[in-house]
């Protein structure tokens, strides 16, 4: 798994390649973490495009980065594509409080403008 | 004629191997000639039992995960067992987003990924011995020929 | 700190686990960050030995073929079993160019490829018992941290 | 696997996709075989340049051949370009006997010239 980190505005992206399941997703975390706070930033956006596996370890993760968030006043967004990402996405019931988007840029659109 | 194949595995409980055990039995499937989807439904699967081996059944503490799979005609059985812990309360622990830790960020959903992803699932478990759980899966596509 | 892992993998002496049987023993040797050549040369060297068993050992009769890997930092143990008929005279057998089943078309080169592929061969086998080939491969790269 | 039969003039060409080995030499052989004699073709051109893989197995394989050709006052040739391929090939001492080419039109064209 590669993890790729970038900062636009007040947002933090991460962008996943590869495989993230509950070994990855322990390394993630702590630089994931890491940016959030040391940058000083108020949401995450995690790009699931090029992410080709994913387990219930994935939505641990999204769910445990969206409390942070929410106690930092930011917000969480998933941009995604892939259909077997998406059926683990749909099944964990995550999309009832966090939104999906096509592009990293059609949410950075959206919270301009809003 | 049938189709019929048999393999077994067995690794150390090292969360390294959680990718090397999603590609053995990946590898195993692929004689049926399973779509994309189905393959990635069975790693998902199989992800979220050996994962569970090893941080709930061992807690981290090292022991031997064993995956023991069969192919008869266009249906894969895989069991995958450990003997660690087991589970106390296994109602409960089958419950959508029932985790017991919360504090490695669990989601409490594998069970649940497990039972949709698959055709069936049954687990069988025995707390100070171990889990051991039973998946069937059938394909669509008909069995290759030898 | 050392870099351990271990495995062990069963199946049916089919020749359609061959290939199976080359896929895990490369996806578990991929920990080790192998350059292509390394991982080409142990999934030759594995082919070799499994193929000696099922054609060899059990005679498409159908039995196990049993694998066991062990890594310790970059070096790899692989041992590959039958419980097939055994050789009758192994000195001959490791000779370039011997093969009891030319009508098969078999090269007499399988040993000679492990051989040269590995760092270490040993072969022990005993008639109507079976034979075990015991392999070693030291990596160039440094293994990968947990 | 996958094999792929032709012919031009007297040369019956082999390719080969994939890996090779005890398996799939096993289904490889008759179909060649049923080719050479029902065409009534004299040589045989292995392309390996898309395998692989390749054990010891290809190796028997094209040792036979060899011997059929010859019975037929033929010869084969092996197209390859591998390194994989070409350290099992030359490890065999099959290069002693039969050449190697870089592609398929350098023998037709070596072989209307001679
Ligand atoms: N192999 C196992 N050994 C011991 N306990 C287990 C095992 N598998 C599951 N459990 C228990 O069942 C609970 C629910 O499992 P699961 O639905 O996979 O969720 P999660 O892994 O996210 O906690 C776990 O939190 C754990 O308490
Ligand atoms: N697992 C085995 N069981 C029984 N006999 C074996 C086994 N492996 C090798 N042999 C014997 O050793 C001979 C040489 O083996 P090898 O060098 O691999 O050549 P080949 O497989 O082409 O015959 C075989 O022809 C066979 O007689």
């Amino acid at each position: 798994m590669r993890l790729i980190l970038d900062t636009i505005d007040e947002n933090l992206i991460v962008k996943f390649k590869g495989e993230l399941d509950h070994h990855t997703t322990e390394e993630a975390r702590n630089k994931i973490d890491m940016w959030y706070f040391e940058k000083r930033k108020k949401n995450i956006i995690f790009d699931l495009r090029e992410l080709n596996f994913m387990d219930s370890s994935g939505i641990g993760l999204i769910m445990g980065r969206y409390k942070t968030c929410k106690e930092n006043g930011g917000e969480v967004f998933i941009v995604s594509s892939s259909s077997n990402i998406e059926r683990i996405l749909r099944m964990s019931g995550i999309y009832k409080i966090i939104s999906v988007y096509p592009t990293v840029d059609s949410i950075l659109e959206n919270s301009l403008e809003g | 004629m049938k189709n019929k194949n048999y393999m077994k595995l067995e690794f150390a409980s090292k969360s390294t191997n959680e990718a090397f055990a999603r590609v053995v039995v990946a590898a195993f499937a692929s004689q049926l000639d399973p779509t994309i989807e189905e393959i990635s439904d069975i790693k998902t699967a199989v992800s979220e039992a050996v994962t569970n081996s090893i941080i709930h059944g061992y807690e981290n503490v090292e022991g031997m995960v064993t995956i023991e799979s069969r192919i008869v005609d266009n249906e894969i059985e895989i069991i995958i067992k450990d003997e660690g812990k087991g589970i106390d309360d296994l109602e409960k622990a089958l419950e959508p987003f029932y985790t017991s830790k919360p504090e490695l960020e669990r989601s409490g959903m594998g069970f649940t990924v497990m039972e949709t992803f698959m055709d069936k699932l049954e687990v069988v478990s025995e707390l100070e011995k171990g889990t051991k759980v039973r998946m069937i899966k059938k394909f669509k596509s008909l069995p290759n020929k030898e």
